[in-house]
């Protein structure tokens, strides 16, 4: 399995169970999809369906209680196989934002300075260099999101694993941080995972969309998206995006009311 | 004599600021350890109880302090250790060093003519029932016909609390030896009601001991030590002359006036001890069980430190 | 990080590393008594652990030891109780407020390192000579590290749960009971792991100097007739006590702060 | 000012400057806005502009540098005159579900079993009741994100601030909890801040949308929302809908690229 | 909860209200100087303030007092290196290491309690009379709050920086540097004052019952002697370095903990 080669990771019948007073809680059952080299996945599903669980799995900080994960590659020295972007952004209280961002190179750069020079531009680019000796706890929200990003970004893992990153930005900073992470997934060739509440969001930015059931969560249906690249915002106004969307829409609805119900 | 050897032997020794220890600041000061080629390190501990594992060790040479239970135990268990030289008793004659003091609103009112009326009473062992104190009053009630169980035993006192609960009569009778004596009397709410020489007389309450260090790899030295120690008890028994007075006041920290005032305690011109008080102290000590076996006279005194001194010195006098 | 949760199995995993404990006090025993019997250990001052168990067992028996032990632990109780609650209180009340803490600081920090044994002479002048001078001097000890975790428990509580509490109008008493007590808990206990610790501690040392009955007057009387096997007999129970006190706050643990996996104290 | 009687709440230049190591941070400067009573406001505005900030101050948690809020009415008994949806959910670590939700009732109900009963039918309606008695860190994010919300609903209080409150949940959670919102709102006639960075959302919930500036934020523009009530998703497909989003989309365009730039 | 930030006002702020202690003080000192003078407090054992005073001046002139103080202080320093550098670190091992905390907890239950003044023979015996023996048992009790304090300070880290760390591939010693030790550093310096003044505390009470120079050597010819105007010299003295140990502990925290605005220890 493991030498497939145009694979970039496969879950192979995922199951995750934690255990609480209240007694155990089925988050994922029997995930099964994979990630080919330099593909970009989409993942959307109702809230509390497994996403985030699904990701720390791929990241290696959750134990499956059963199933296997399978990398093609192994990771190279240095650089971590994956950098997942959390859903709360993980950032140090006791670091600067640049300390933070540089903490992704920490394995890779021994040089401190160095570490510091390569984490600026990317500071720049998620427009907060007016910022870079503040502390985490001095940052509103979607600043704080911001950072995360651009610690998951200089640290040029393999596999990016990102988990709703852009939720706490504006429709505008949003467009922006997009373009920047399809920059980077181009130059760079890495598979991502990217998990999203944005339905259009997913179909702009995947190869292939991954649609949750409800907990415990499994692939209810993989879409593969047809639309060349570079795409433009413009395809937003196609019929097949919009056919799209409303599958999708409806596929989460049904998802969505057998939770609550 | 022997004067041979130019490089001094070191010691450790244990001193306290305390009146008992006169003849160890005398010979100090008047250079009797320098004249035997001493050099004498002393240590400082809380009390002389503290000294009795390190002297047993090889840690301390010398210790000289109150005759204890741990001391004999330790003799018995291992046998490192001997006595060898007087360091006080209870003199028979003279002052009082060491006294029953009793309340003294008791003492007017008459409630304690005799020991017979100890019964009931409270009576405080600063130093604990596991010592000599702890005999004393044993004795002491013995011969008023009171059961120890007939009497309320409080242990450990500071001294300020035991002045502070004469005041308020939460305790009626004490133990104490100076300058505790003369502070208590002082004080005006305790009496001196028994000295402690109509009870036990010439008891042996303070003893110097030497540890293995001394005992098995260099009795020279302790020889040495012993003849600076009683030449400086010859000078302590020209009693409170001003040259005494002032090397005590220097080490004690007491005013001289005080000093001039209180009992020195009596110490034996050529170092011999009581051993017979030694064995009734540890007969007493095996009866309260807190001793398993008795030790002979043999393996707790050994007089062959004084008899070798008392030749050199009475050889200089001549 | 494991993901072990329900308090079973914390419970059975305490227990099942109980065994290393054991086993590295077996292991110094048996050194311990093959050196006496060899005589590279001074038996006066390191009798074997045969000798020290035996007498363990005598001294139960005659119930020498359950009593002493019986009134240290009482005397234990009572200076917590004393010591504990006011610091706990106090704690709470200076982690909230900035203004009180910069006030009392400088009181607390000059009276914290006075060694309270050295003004027991002092103590019992005002508290007599009874029980009441030693609790005292007990009580003064646990009161301090309770006092500081408290304090630094609450200041760790993340100001958005003292938002959240304003935003809703909580009145003081609220913050206190929802928020300041069950956030800083993880470090009160923490800060009683200490306290108690120290109370036992310091109650054998009180008695040491000025009591008649209890492990510490044990201890005295095993130096006063250098009996050294009764002086391990009331080491070892005073360990033993200190393995239950853990052992205790462990399982309270478990059940106050539920919130925690982990919470260990 | 305070008696203005169809005023809910008004503020007047409020500014908010914070400290810290790095030197003064200018949040929002010279804010000046009104929200009549029954009222529902929304705010969009770049990551960073002060809108957490803003609501804090209206909130009570900050102290304005300068300016005034004024409140036209006194706080009832026991209800809390606001109820803030935190943008970080600020939920206790240490209580349920039900006890977090149970704290908006902390102050109006002196019964403990009264107080979970109430809030027993919120849970239900966020879709947790499987989750009553779990603790936030078993939870999802956007369950979390619910959980929060029961709580504010559940005071009662007389102006529901809410800080991004639907961000991490999938479109038809939103959809729902959207609709719930309107119902209570209309219900007891409170007055609603609503922020969000989802155009479409503001549009279609509030009144009125104030846009603001980039940090430091002030309001750049009022916009007042012709449609009528009840709304209906059919509304997104109005070019007047459409217009209203283009335009708002512009002015947030030039807001961030002047704080990027 | 103020918005106050900047090291400038936190610092001013630590001053300003130190007016409160000395008011206290001084309020304090009156009543005493009067109760003596009207005859209801004991001259010989509460000794006028203004006595203390002189005698402070006279100690300080003929060096007794700082010379001593300065043996003090030394051994306190002696003993916080040796014993709370381990407790430091062991304290970050077990935080970090459920297994081996859960291993080796017990036997720091166990060792806790053991009151070192109480075994300051069998140290001796060990050690020897001279100064090692003091300083390890200030070793042995500034080893512990460290250890607690530090292991409670990482077990309260959010898992989330652990996660963090683990998926950028932090290795251990990364781990331990970037997120445990910074991670728990506020409840480091809450374990340092407890060790702190504990040390202090406990170098007394060693000198008072071993040694010929120190604080506690002084305190204990001043019981020998009763002159208690010495004694409260020596208490005097405690607690100014008390207050010093704090406020520099307060500077330290200014600097090593800048992230957490409201962080006062
Ligand atoms: N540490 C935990 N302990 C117990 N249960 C957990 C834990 N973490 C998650 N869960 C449960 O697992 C399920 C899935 O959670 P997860 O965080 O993966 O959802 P999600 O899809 O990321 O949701 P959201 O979109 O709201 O973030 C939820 O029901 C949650 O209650
Ligand atoms: N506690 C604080 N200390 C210092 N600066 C702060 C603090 N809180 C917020 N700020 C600063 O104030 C500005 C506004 O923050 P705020 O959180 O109000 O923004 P926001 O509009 O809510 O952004 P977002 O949409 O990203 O949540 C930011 O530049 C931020 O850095
Ligand atoms: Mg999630
Ligand atoms: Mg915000």
């Amino acid at each position: 399995m493991n030498s497939v080669s145009n694979l970039g990771l496969t879950c192979q019948g995922l199951c995750k169970t934690y255990q609480t007073k209240n007694g155990l809680i089925s988050a994922i059952k029997d995930v099964s999809f994979c990630v080919k080299e330099h593909e970009f996945i989409c993942i959307v599903g109702p809230s509390g369906c497994g996403k985030t669980t699904l990701l720390k799995l791929i990241a290696g900080l959750l134990h499956p209680t059963s199933g296997q994960i399978f990398f093609s590659q192994d990771p190279q020295d240095g650089i971590p196989r994956s950098a997942l972007v959390f859903q709360e952004h993980g950032l140090f209280p006791w670091m600067t934002v640049l300390d933070n961002v540089a903490f992704g190179l920490e394995m890779r750069v021994k040089d401190k300075k160095e570490r510091r020079d390569l984490s600026r531009p990317l500071i720049e680019k998620m427009g907060l260099l007016a910022f870079t000796n503040n502390y985490p706890h001095e940052l509103s929200m979607g600043m704080r999101q911001r950072v995360g990003i651009a610690r998951a970004f200089v640290s040029k893992a393999q596999i990016l694993l990102m988990d709703e990153p852009l939720g706490s930005l504006d429709a505008q900073t949003k467009l922006i941080l997009q373009e920047e992470l399809l920059k980077i997934w181009k130059e760079d060739q890495k598979c991502v995972v990217y998990i999203t509440h944005d339905i259009e969001e997913a179909i702009f930015l995947g190869d292939r969309l991954l649609v949750m059931t409800a907990r415990p969560g499994h692939i209810r249906e993989e879409i593969v998206i047809p639309f060349d690249r570079p795409r433009d915002l413009s395809i937003k106004e196609l019929t097949e995006f919009a056919k799209m969307k409303g599958h999708i829409w409806r596929i989460l609805e049904e998802e969505v009311r057998k939770s609550c119900g | 004599r022997e004067k041979t050897s130019s490089e001094p032997v070191r010691l450790k020794v244990l001193l306290l600021p305390f009146l008992s220890y006169a003849p160890f600041f005398i010979a100090q000061e008047e250079g009797f350890f320098a004249e035997q080629q001493l050099q004498i390190e002393f240590v400082q501990m809380s009390s002389s109880a503290a000294a009795i594992p390190p002297l047993a060790q090889g840690d301390l040479d010398i210790v000289a302090g109150t005759l204890r239970i741990s001391t004999l135990n330790a003799i018995i268990r291992e046998g490192k250790i001997k006595f060898v030289s007087d360091k006080g008793h209870i003199g028979a004659g003279g002052c009082t060093y060491y006294g029953i003091i009793a309340r003294q609103a008791l003492v007017e009112a008459g409630d304690l003519k005799n020991p017979s009326q100890l019964k009931g009473k409270k009576i405080c062992l600063a130093s604990g029932f596991a010592t000599s104190e702890g005999y004393f009053v044993e004795k002491l009630l013995n011969r008023g016909g009171v059961k120890l169980n007939e009497v309320e035993i409080q242990e450990h006192i500071p001294f300020t609390a035991e002045l502070e609960a004469f005041k308020k009569g939460t305790i009626d009778l004490t133990v104490g030896g100076e300058p505790k004596l003369t502070r208590m009397v002082e004080s005006k709410h305790g009496v001196l009601w028994m000295p402690v020489q109509e009870i036990v007389p010439d008891f042996q309450f303070d003893v110097i001991a030497y540890g293995p260090s001394i005992l098995q790899k260099n009795r020279e030295a302790g020889r040495r030590f012993i003849v600076a120690y009683l030449k400086a008890v010859r000078q302590y028994h020209q009693g409170k002359s001003g040259r005494n007075l002032g090397i005590l006041r220097k080490y004690t920290n007491l005013d001289t006036e005080f000093l001039k005032k209180i009992c020195w305690p009596s110490i034996r011109i050529d170092g011999s001890i009581n051993a017979k008080s030694v064995l009734d102290f540890q007969d007493w000590s095996i009866k309260k069980g807190l001793l398993d076996r008795p030790a002979t006279e043999n393996q707790f005194w050994d007089p062959s430190f004084i008899e070798d001194a008392n030749k050199i010195l009475s050889s200089v006098s001549k | 990080m494991d993901d072990l949760t329900g308090k079973k199995q914390r419970f059975l995993g305490l227990m099942r590393e109980g065994w290393f404990t054991v086993f590295i006090i077996l292991l110094i025993a048996i050194a311990w008594e093959w050196g006496v019997s060899v005589g590279w250990v001074s038996f006066l001052f390191f009798p074997p652990p045969s000798v020290i168990i035996s007498t363990f067992i005598k001294l139960i028996a005659n119930h020498k030891l359950t009593d002493n032990t019986g009134i240290t632990l009482w005397r234990v109780f009572l200076g917590l109780i004393l010591g504990g609650i006011p610091g706990l209180i106090l704690g709470l009340i200076l982690g909230w407020s900035h203004r009180l803490y910069r006030l009392v600081n400088p009181l607390i920090a000059a009276t914290h390192p006075i060694p309270k044994i050295a003004i027991l002479p002092l103590i019992m002048i005002i508290f007599g000579i009874g029980e009441s001078s030693k609790v005292v001097v007990i009580a003064l000890t646990a009161f301090f590290p309770l006092l500081i975790n408290t304090a630094a428990g609450v200041q760790q509580i993340n100001p958005i749960h003292f938002e959240v509490a304003k935003n809703y109008g909580a009145n003081l008493t609220k913050i206190f009971t929802r928020v300041i007590f069950p956030g800083s808990l993880p470090l009160i206990l923490t800060g009683l792991r200490l306290s108690l610790n120290l109370a036992l501690l310091v109650s054998i040392a009180v008695e040491l100097v000025s009591a008649q009955k209890g492990l510490g007057a044990m201890i005295w009387l095993a130096w006063q007739t250098l009996r050294t096997e009764e002086l391990y007999v009331s080491l070892v129970m005073t360990a033993l006590l200190g393995v239950f006190f853990n052992f205790f706050l462990q399982r309270i643990a478990i059940h106050l702060v539920p919130w925690k996996t982990e919470q260990r104290i």
